[in-house]
C-alpha cells in the first residue's frame, strides 16, 4: 500500500512539475506551482522529515507562491518580445538533451550510493542531551552546524535591504509595497479578522515545539508572516516605512542576539556559539525566540517588496 | 487498521489528484483555484489519516500549516486574479 | 585535524563584519558609514595578525565553531591560501572604502539616503561573505557563503538603479543561480556518498567512483559559471562594465576568486588524483581560450569599462593554467605553479580594482568611457591614467611587477614540466594584453595641446587609491619569492 | 467498546472518503463554475469533517482531539471565504449571459 | 529510491526550464521546481540509512530559506526591470545603447 502510495505521489509530482513548465499564462503556472508545494510536503512527510514538511508547506509552497503571485499581477510581458527571446527549436533540443544527461547522471549516481549508507544520525542523536533538546534537527541547526543557521539568518537581512535598495530614490523612506484597500466587510474582513489570532497561535506553538518536536523558528516565523500579510492585503494593517528604525531592529533582532549568544561563548564555555552545560536549552530557545519575529519580519518585507508609496 | 487508514488516504489523494485534472483543463481562473483548494483539503485530509496510521510526531502539525495557509493563498488568489481583470 | 590556538581570530573575521553589517542597518543614515570605516583597521589588523601567526607557525590555524569538531560540527580553516586571500580583501575593501567616501557619503544631519545606506552596508556584507568563502571548511557551509556574495554584489552592481543594470544584473543572477544548484546537487551526492561535507575528511575518503565524478563534475561547472571560465562567461562583461566603479571593483577583483579558491579546494584537496590528471588539461584549455578570447575582443572593445571587463574574462584564464601543471608534476615544479596561480589571483585582484577605479575616474571626468574619444584625460586624470598604466603593466606580465612573478612562474613550471604549449598561450596572452593596454594609454595620452574640460571635478582621494592598488600590484613583484612560502602552507 | 468505536470510525472515515470522491466527481462533470463550486466545497468540508470525526476516539489527549477538530475548523473558515470570493469573482467576470 | 530517481527528473525538468523559458517569470518559477528536486535528492539521502539521518534534513531547512530570499530578490529585479521598461525578458536589446 506504502508503495502505490509513494509511486502514486511521485508521478504527480512529476506530472505537475511539468505542467507548470509548459502551461500558457502565468496565472494557472503559479497554482500549478503551490500544486507542487503541496505535493512536496507530503513526499517530505512520507520520508519521515517532518520539520522539512513543514518548512516547505509554509515557505516553499505558500510564502513563495504568494511572492509569486504578487509579481504575476504586476507583470504583463509583451507578446513579441517574448517570441523573440524563445530559443529555437535546435536550441531546445540541445537544452533538453543536455538537461537529461544532467538528470540521468544524478540518477545513476543515485542509485549508485555506497550500502551501508553513511549517516550522522546515531552522532547526531549522542549529543543531544548534552542541549538539552529532543529534536535532533534543532541539534544541528542550533549547535552542531549553528553557523549555518547564523549565516541564513544574516541572507534574510542581505534580502531585504537588497530589495529595499532597488527601490528608486525618491522613493527611500517611502512604505514597502502596493496599498491595499481596507476591506470593512465581506468574506476578506472577516478571514483577516479571525484568521491572525488563530494563526499566531499555531506559529508560536510550531517556533516553540520545535525544541523536542517538529518545528522551529523558520516554519513559526513564516506562518507569523503569513498572518500579518494577511492583514495587510485586507487594509487592517499598515506597513511601517522603511525609514522606521522599530522595523530594522525587528530584523535583526535575530541575528544580532544569535551573535550575542555565541559571543557570550567565549566568556561563560568554549568559543564561539558553544553553549555552557546546563544553559544550552535556555540559550537556544532564546535565539529561536528572537530569530522567529526576525524571520517573520524579514518575509513579511519579502513579500511586500521595495518601498513605493510615501510615509 | 494502519493498512485500512492508508487506503482511505490513497483514495482520497487519488481523488484531489483527479480534480487537479480541472485545473490543467481550466477553463477559467475560478476553476483552477478550485481545484487547488481541493487538492489542499484532500492533503490534510490525507495527512491526518499518515498522522494516525504512521504515528509520526507532527504530521498533524504539517495538516494545521496547510489548512492555516490554504485559507490564505486562497485569498491571495482571488485578490490576485481580481487584479488581473480590473486591468 | 585538532583545533588550534587561535582560531577565535578566524570567527572573528566573520562576525564582526556581519555585527557591522546589522548595526549599520538598523541605525541608518550616517552610522552606516562610521561603522564601516570604523571597522576597516580592525579587520585589516585580523588579517594581518592571521598572516603573521601562519609565517610564524608554518601550520594552518583551525577553528571548531563550538566546539564540535566534523564531521558533525563545522570547520574554519585558514591555510597559506586562505591567509593570503584575506589580507588581500581586507585591503581591497579598505581601499574600496576610501574610494567610495567621496560618492556615498551623508553629510551630518542629512536624510539617510538610498545609495550609501545600501553601500556602506553592502561592502561589509561582502567582506563578511568573502571571509567566510576563503575560511569555510565544510562544502555547504560554502554553500552559504556563495550565496552571501551572490547577493551582495548583485545588491552593489544594482546601486545606481539604471535599468540597464538590472538587466545585466539579472543574466547574473540567473548564472549565479544555476551555478549554485549545480553544485548543491554536488555536495548532496558527496554527502550521500562519505557522510561529510568537510573538504579534509573528504579528502581522505575520496574514491573515484559514479557519484564522485558526477558530483565533482555538477560542481565543477556551477563554479565555472560562476567564475566566468570562457564559454561560460557571458554574463560578465555587461554585469562588471555596468556597475558602479566601486562595485565593479569588488566584482572583478575579488567575488570571482572565492568560487576559485573553492575549486582549487575541490579538486587539490576533495576529489582523488587520478580524477584530477584526467580533468586538469581540460580545465586548462578552457584556460587558455578564455585567455585568447577574451583578450583578443577586450583588443576590440570600443568602452573603457567593456574593455576592462573582458580583461577579467581574460585573466581569469590564467588561473586554471595551473591545474595541469601542478598536477602530476614533481614537487618543486608543482609548488613553483602552485605559488604562480596564487600570486597570480591575488596580483589580478589589485591591478583590476585598480584598473576598474581608475576607469571610473576617467569616466567620470569626461562624461563617457569611449575610447577612442578619450583624448585628454592624462591632464585631467593624470594619476589615474598613471594607475591603469601600472595596472595594465602588471596584467600584461612585464616585470617588476607581481603579474610578472605569477606568470614568469606558470611559465617556468610548463618548461619545466615539458608542457611547453601553455607557455606560448601565456606569452600571447602577454602580447595581447600589451595592445589593449597600450591602446587605452596612447588614447589617453593625446589631445595634449586642446583645452579640455572636465565635466565633473576630479577626486583627488580617489585618483591616489586606485593609484595606491596599482603600485601594490606592481610592488608584490619585488618581493623575494620566498614571501610567497605562505601559500604553500597547509597545501 | 473498542469494537464500537472501531466502527464508528470506519463508518465515518468510508463516509469522508466518500464525498471527496464525490467533489471530485462534480468538479469534474458539472457544467458551470457556480454549481461546481457549490457541490465541491459542500463535499470537502464535509467529508473532511467525518475524517476528523472518525479519527478524534484515537486522538490520544485532549490536545491533539482539539488540533484536529481546529484544522477542521480552520478548513471550513478557509472554504467558506473562500468560496464565497470565487463566486464573486465568477460574477464578476463571466456575466451571466 | 522511487524519490531519488524522482528528484533526479525534477531536476532535469527545472534545468530545461530555467534554460528555455523566455519569459523571467517562468524562469524564477523553473528555478523553483529545480530547487524542489535539489532538496528531494536530499531528503532521499537523509533516509538511506536505518535512522533518518538529521544532517541533511537540517540542510534542506537552510536551503529553502535561502532559495525563498533568492526567488523574492529575483523577482524585485524583475518588477523593477518591467516598471522601467517594460521588458519582461533579458533578451539582448537589438541596437546596442
Amino acid at each position: 500500500m506504502s508503495l502505490v502510495l509513494d509511486v502514486m505521489l511521485a508521478l504527480a509530482v512529476i506530472g505537475v512539475a511539468g505542467w507548470t513548465l509548459l502551461v500558457r499564462g502565468n496565472f494557472p503556472a503559479v497554482i500549478g506551482f503551490v500544486a507542487y508545494g503541496l505535493l512536496l510536503a507530503l513526499v517530505w512527510v512520507r520520508l519521515g522529515a517532518v520539520d522539512v514538511a513543514l518548512t516547505e508547506a509554509a515557505l516553499g509552497a505558500g510564502a513563495t507562491g504568494v511572492l509569486l503571485l504578487f509579481a504575476v499581477v504586476r507583470l504583463r510581458g509583451g507578446k513579441a518580445e517574448i517570441d523573440a527571446a524563445t530559443p529555437s527549436p535546435p536550441q531546445r533540443v540541445a537544452a533538453a538533451i543536455l538537461c537529461g544527461v544532467v538528470g540521468l547522471g544524478l540518477a545513476v549516481a543515485m542509485l549508485n550510493l555506497p550500502d551501508p549508507a553513511p549517516s550522522l544520525a546515531a552522532e547526531a542523536t549522542r549529543h543531544l542531551p548534552l542541549l538539552g533538546v529532543g529534536n535532533p534537527i534543532t541539534g544541528v541547526l542550533m549547535a552542531y552546524r549553528g553557523l549555518d543557521t547564523l549565516l541564513e539568518a544574516v541572507v534574510l537581512v542581505f534580502a531585504v535591504l537588497a530589495i529595499w535598495s532597488m527601490a528608486p530614490d525618491r522613493r527611500w523612506g517611502a512604505i514597502p509595497g502596493p496599498l491595499f484597500p481596507v476591506q470593512s466587510s465581506g468574506p476578506l474582513s472577516l478571514l483577516a479578522r479571525v484568521l491572525p489570532p488563530i494563526g499566531i497561535v499555531v506559529g508560536i506553538h510550531i517556533a516553540w515545539v520545535g525544541a523536542d518536536a517538529p518545528g522551529g523558528k523558520f516554519q513559526g516565523g513564516t506562518i507569523l508572516a503569513a498572518m500579518g500579510i494577511l492583514a495587510w492585503v485586507a487594509g487592517l494593517w499598515r506597513l511601517p516605512p522603511v525609514a522606521s528604525r522599530g522595523l530594522r531592529w525587528a530584523v535583526v533582532a535575530g541575528p544580532l542576539v544569535f551573535i550575542g549568544v555565541g559571543l557570550l561563548g567565549f566568556v561563560i564555555a568554549d568559543g564561539f556559539l558553544s553553549y555552557p552545560p546546563g544553559f544550552a536549552k535556555p540559550l537556544i530557545l532564546l535565539i529561536e525566540a528572537a530569530m522567529t519575529l526576525s524571520v517573520a519580519a524579514a518575509i513579511v518585507l519579502m513579500v511586500a517588496g521595495p518601498p513605493e508609496r510615501p510615509a | 487498521m494502519a493498512e485500512a487508514l492508508l487506503l482511505a488516504a490513497g483514495l482520497i489523494f487519488l481523488a484531489a489528484l483527479a480534480g487537479l485534472y480541472r485545473a490543467l483543463r481550466g477553463p477559467g481562473a475560478a476553476d483552477r483555484m478550485m481545484a487547488a483548494q481541493l487538492l489542499c483539503s484532500g492533503g490534510i485530509a490525507a495527512l491526518l489519516l499518515l498522522a494516525a496510521a504512521t504515528g509520526l510526531a507532527g504530521v498533524v502539525d504539517v495538516a494545521l500549516v496547510l489548512a492555516l495557509l490554504g485559507a490564505f493563498a486562497s485569498v491571495a488568489f482571488v485578490l490576485a486574479a481580481r487584479g488581473l481583470g480590473q486591468r | 585535524m585538532e583545533a588550534t590556538p587561535g582560531g577565535f581570530l578566524l570567527v572573528l573575521m566573520l562576525v564582526v563584519p556581519v555585527t557591522g553589517l546589522l548595526l549599520g542597518f538598523a541605525l541608518g543614515g550616517r552610522l552606516a558609514e562610521r561603522m564601516a570605516l570604523w571597522l576597516l583597521p580592525p579587520g585589516l589588523a585580523m588579517a594581518a595578525v592571521l598572516v603573521a601567526g601562519l609565517l610564524h607557525a608554518k601550520a594552518p590555524v583551525v577553528a571548531f565553531v563550538g566546539g564540535w569538531a566534523p564531521p558533525l560540527g563545522l570547520a574554519l580553516r585558514a591555510d597559506g591560501l586562505a591567509a593570503a586571500m584575506l589580507l588581500t580583501t581586507a585591503l581591497i575593501i579598505a581601499a574600496i572604502a576610501l574610494f567610495a567616501r567621496a560618492d556615498y557619503t551623508t553629510a551630518p544631519g542629512a536624510p539617510e539616503a538610498r545609495a550609501p545606506l545600501a553601500f556602506w552596508c553592502f561592502l561589509l556584507a561582502l567582506w563578511a561573505a568573502l571571509n567566510a568563502a576563503f575560511l569555510g571548511g565544510d562544502l555547504f557551509n560554502l554553500f552559504v557563503a556563495l550565496e552571501m556574495l551572490t547577493f551582495g554584489a548583485l545588491a552593489l552592481a544594482c546601486l545606481d538603479g539604471k535599468a540597464t543594470q538590472f538587466k545585466a544584473e539579472l543574466r547574473y543572477l540567473l548564472f549565479a543561480l544555476i551555478g549554485s544548484v549545480l553544485y548543491l546537487l554536488g555536495t548532496v551526492l558527496l554527502y550521500g556518498a562519505y557522510g561529510t561535507l568537510d573538504i579534509l575528511l573528504l579528502a581522505e575518503a575520496a574514491r573515484a567512483d559514479a557519484p564522485t565524478i558526477v558530483a565533482a563534475s555538477l560542481m565543477t561547472v556551477g563554479l565555472l559559471g560562476k567564475m566566468a571560465l570562457f564559454p561560460l562567461h557571458l554574463w560578465l562583461p555587461a554585469a562588471h562594465a555596468g556597475a558602479p566603479p566601486a562595485a565593479s571593483a569588488l566584482l572583478s577583483g575579488l567575488v570571482v576568486k572565492a568560487s576559485y579558491v573553492l575549486l582549487l579546494r575541490l579538486w587539490f584537496w576533495v576529489m582523488p588524483a587520478a580524477l584530477l590528471l584526467a580533468v586538469a588539461p581540460i580545465l586548462a584549455l578552457l584556460g587558455a581560450a578564455a585567455i585568447l578570447f577574451g583578450s583578443l575582443v577586450a583588443l576590440r572593445q570600443a568602452r573603457l569599462k567593456l574593455l576592462v571587463a573582458y580583461s577579467t574574462v581574460a585573466q581569469i584564464g590564467y588561473l586554471f593554467l595551473m591545474f595541469p601543471l601542478v598536477a602530476g608534476s614533481a614537487a618543486e615544479v608543482a609548488e613553483r605553479a602552485w605559488t604562480g596561480g596564487a600570486l597570480q589571483a591575488i596580483s589580478h585582484a589589485f591591478a583590476k580594482a585598480a584598473m576598474f577605479l581608475a576607469a571610473g575616474v576617467i569616466a567620470r571626468a569626461l562624461g563617457h568611457d569611449r575610447i577612442a574619444e578619450l583624448q585628454g584625460a592624462a591632464r585631467i586624470a593624470p594619476l589615474s591614467v598613471l594607475a591603469f598604466g601600472l595596472a595594465g603593466l602588471s596584467l600584461m606580465g612585464i616585470p617588476p611587477s607581481g603579474g610578472f612573478s605569477a606568470k614568469w612562474l606558470l611559465l617556468q613550471a610548463a618548461l619545466d614540466s615539458g608542457q611547453w604549449w601553455w607557455a606560448l598561450v601565456i606569452v600571447a596572452g602577454g602580447l595581447l594584453t600589451g595592445g589593449y593596454v597600450f591602446r587605452v594609454l596612447s588614447a589617453a595620452m593625446q589631445g595634449r595641446s586642446a583645452p579640455i574640460f572636465p565635466l565633473a571635478p576630479v577626486d583627488a582621494a580617489q585618483e591616489r587609491v586606485a593609484l595606491g592598488l596599482a603600485v601594490i600590484s606592481v610592488l608584490l613583484g619585488l618581493l623575494p619569492l620566498g614571501a610567497f612560502g605562505l601559500v604553500l602552507i597547509g597545501r | 467498546m473498542n469494537l464500537f468505536l472501531t466502527l464508528f470510525s470506519g463508518a465515518a472515515i468510508t463516509a469522508g472518503v466518500a464525498f471527496f470522491i464525490a467533489g471530485t466527481v462534480a468538479l469534474l462533470r458539472f457544467p458551470d463554475p457556480l454549481s461546481r463550486l457549490h457541490a465541491l466545497t459542500k463535499a470537502d468540508s464535509l467529508g473532511l469533517g467525518l475524517i476528523v470525526l472518525g479519527l478524534l476516539p484515537w486522538a490520544g489527549g485532549w490536545l491533539a482531539a482539539l488540533k484536529l477538530i481546529l484544522v477542521w475548523l480552520l478548513v471550513l473558515l478557509a472554504g467558506a471565504t473562500a468560496t464565497q470570493m470565487i463566486a464573486e469573482h465568477i460574477r464578476r467576470s463571466e456575466p451571466p449571459p | 529510491m522511487i524519490f531519488g530517481v524522482t528528484g533526479a527528473a525534477l531536476v532535469a525538468l527545472g534545468l530545461y526550464g530555467l534554460v528555455t523559458q523566455p519569459a523571467l517569470l517562468r524562469k524564477i518559477l523553473a528555478f523553483n521546481l529545480l530547487g524542489g528536486g535539489v532538496f528531494l535528492l536530499f531528503g532521499v539521502v537523509a533516509r538511506r540509512g536505518a535512522v533518518a539521518d538529521p544532517v541533511p534534513q537540517a540542510l534542506v531547512i537552510t536551503g529553502l530559506v535561502v532559495a525563498f530570499a533568492a526567488t523574492a530578490l529575483a523577482l524585485v529585479l524583475v518588477l523593477r526591470l518591467f516598471q522601467i521598461t517594460g521588458a519582461a525578458t533579458i533578451a539582448e536589446d537589438k541596437t546596442p545603447p
